[in-house]
């Protein structure tokens, strides 16, 4: 440990180790904050610097920040011992289908079954429960709205299989916005009689689509559905 | 171009779509539909299975390709009508919004993959507490009454729906016109007459009353049985000819259900 | 660590190090020993300098050897700030996954693990360790069928912590009533049918069957359940 911590702080940093040491789910820094009666920016920095000097030293456990909260688990280098002892694959990898489903509730949530449907353009509800039973997504709240929905969102289970503290630490949805080419070929695609071309300027005019097309930057509306 | 999906799934219609515009070039007004048809077929035949519900997205895909086609191309009204040409448009820029959101959620779910395999390299420490703190713990169970627990269970034994296309309409027929004319010759005396009702009596079955008719005529066209109705809707009678020779029976034409 | 260890030690220690870590129980020497295909005595010695390492760096936690393993655990030095944490921090509520594996032991007794997993169609191993653990249900007897299961039932301390005198005055589950995603699938004209395992085989074929058939991954069956 580092020369230049105090008495204090090193008391803190065991507190911390056996409290890590015995809980199940990872625990939240403000918890361990209020436990301590210290700030949470302390708590942080400690866990931080505890987590850089199990790296530092080659520890077969890392601590890692996860779900919300801060968590003891194996180092990822030493995946094929663990394998072999644990046996039973408890990572079990999901269907495409339900990944790109679980993409939408998690950067759509709160959402209902019939709008993730509808981005999708089939049928969920297979997807759904599976994800649900899985433990992925929960209901999180019912849509005020005319049919009450049920509106669906991630849990916490979710963070700790993608590795990630909160919903915001997932890549920005922007960066998977398809680039011009593939606005290109798709509008070619779906490119209407040539003999409309004038009329295609005044409709474009109204979307962005032609814009993009054009190779400029703007925005794909991608993310207008409500 | 120079475009490539990397997977090579087809998870729904507008995966569908996709996947063909952006490797055929596809172009939904000028393209010929068959071309489209041509680009599924060598799809298909890339996957090396089909299913009935990828078959089924493409019918329907297929079907809105169709229309939207015909729509351009048979002949509109004298009167240009401009709402018609926009309602086309923004019907278009829909279809593109909605593909590129498909995209676009299509590529987060990959990356979505990449984060949940780094992540499965470790295991989480889920040991607890140790005996000595356990008398500590609190009652997790404060403030759950019996019939949270019932509920609790209910949710946890109800029957999870298992969902599958009803096909008891085109369930395979069982009973065979065969099988029905040997029961009749074992099952009838050999003497005197039957009635049809007689013949199906406690049938239950449309089918096997269907059956049991077409066996009769079967009877009758081997010239076994003489078969009378004396009036419309009445009772048909069936009566052995004397002398008929049984052995022949065995001979006759095989229906197909 | 000790400068005369070799890297072929340090690698052994990582990997110790991090099965301890992810074990819900004592690992036993000669199981860590096949693991890493080495002598017994040899495991033994590493966990012991692992064990006074921790010791001497005056972690928060120990590796101890108990109950016919190895296991780490809070410091006894720390002992009241794991208090602390038991008392305030942890949340006192069972998830509502958890409640309803309890449910499924309280109703089905005797159960094994096994069934409740099948039941509840997710692995349910920390679950009922912790339910184990909380003294709400124990094992009642053993599987006299090929494996010999441990079946579980519920405690004595959970019909006290119901308020009830015996498992058969909890409320009866009555007659299942569907829920709304079932009526929603019965309205659609789908016939929902709960007998029917083989055909949910096949229907999950249908919907993910695409990646399957396109051969990229290998996928473990999300659903389980056979």
């Amino acid at each position: 440990m580092g020369d230049e911590t105090t008495d204090e702080e090193l008391d803190i940093r065991r507190a911390i180790e056996a409290i890590l040491m015995v809980s199940i789910d990872p625990v939240a820094p403000n918890l361990l904050a209020q436990l301590m009666e210290m700030p949470t920016k302390k708590v942080e920095a400690i866990c931080s610097s505890l987590a850089d000097e199990y790296e530092a030293e080659g520890r077969g456990f890392c601590l890692v920040r996860i779900g919300g909260g801060y968590r003891f688990q194996s180092s990822p280098a030493q995946a094929a011992w663990v394998e072999r002892f644990v046996l039973e694959g408890q990572h079990s990898r999901l269907t495409s289908a339900a990944l790109e489903t679980l993409a939408i509730v998690a950067y759509k949530q709160p959402i209902s079954r019939n709008q993730v449907s509808a981005i999708r353009g089939v049928d969920v509800d297979t997807v759904i429960r599976t994800l649900q039973q899985r433990g992925y997504i929960e209901v999180v709240s019912t849509d005020p709205g005319p049919g009450n929905a049920l509106m669906f969102g991630t849990t916490r289970e979710f963070l700790e299989s993608m590795g990630i503290d909160k919903v915001s630490d997932l890549p920005s949805l922007g960066d998977f916005v398809p680039g011009p080419e593939i606005v290109e070929a798709l509008e070619r695609g779906l490119l209407a009689d040539p003999d409309v071309v004038e009329l295609e300027a005044e409709g474009d005019a109204g979307s962005e689509g032609g814009e993009v097309a054009g190779g400029s930057d703007a925005e794909v509306p991608v993310d207008d559905r409500s | 171009m120079s475009v490539t999906v990397t997977t090579p799934v087809y998870e729904g219609p507008f995966d569908l779509l996709l996947n063909l515009i952006l490797r055929e070039e596809v172009e939904l007004y000028e393209v010929s539909l068959s071309s489209i048809v041509d680009a599924y077929l060598v799809e298909l035949e890339n996957l090396g299975s089909c299913d009935l519900e990828m078959t089924t997205e493409f019918l329907l895909i297929a079907a809105i390709l169709l229309e939207l086609k015909t729509r351009r191309l048979l002949p509109t009204d004298d009167r240009f009508d401009i709402d018609d040409e926009f309602g086309l448009w923004e019907e278009r820029d829909l279809l593109l919004a909605r593909l590129l959101e498909c995209k676009t959620f299509k590529d987060a779910a990959i990356q979505l993959r990449r984060l949940a395999a780094d992540a499965s390299l470790s295991w989480p420490r889920r040991a607890g507490l140790e005996d000595a703190f356990l008398h500590l713990a609190p009652d997790l169970l404060a403030g759950v009454s019996p019939v949270d627990l019932r509920d609790a269970g209910r949710r946890a034994l109800a029957p999870k729906p298992v969902f599958h296309i009803d096909t008891e309409h085109i369930a395979p027929i069982r009973v065979s016109v065969a099988d029905a004319v040997r029961e009749i010759v074992n099952d009838i005396p050999h003497e005197g007459t039957v009635t049809f009702r007689t013949l199906t009596d406690g049938m239950v079955d449309r089918i096997a009353i269907v059956v049991r008719f077409l066996a009769v005529l079967e009877l009758f066209k081997q010239g076994v049985v003489e078969i009378d109705q004396a009036e419309m809707f009445g009772d048909i009678h069936v009566s052995w000819l004397p002398g008929a020779d049984l052995a022949d029976i065995d001979l006759i034409d095989v229906y197909e259900g």
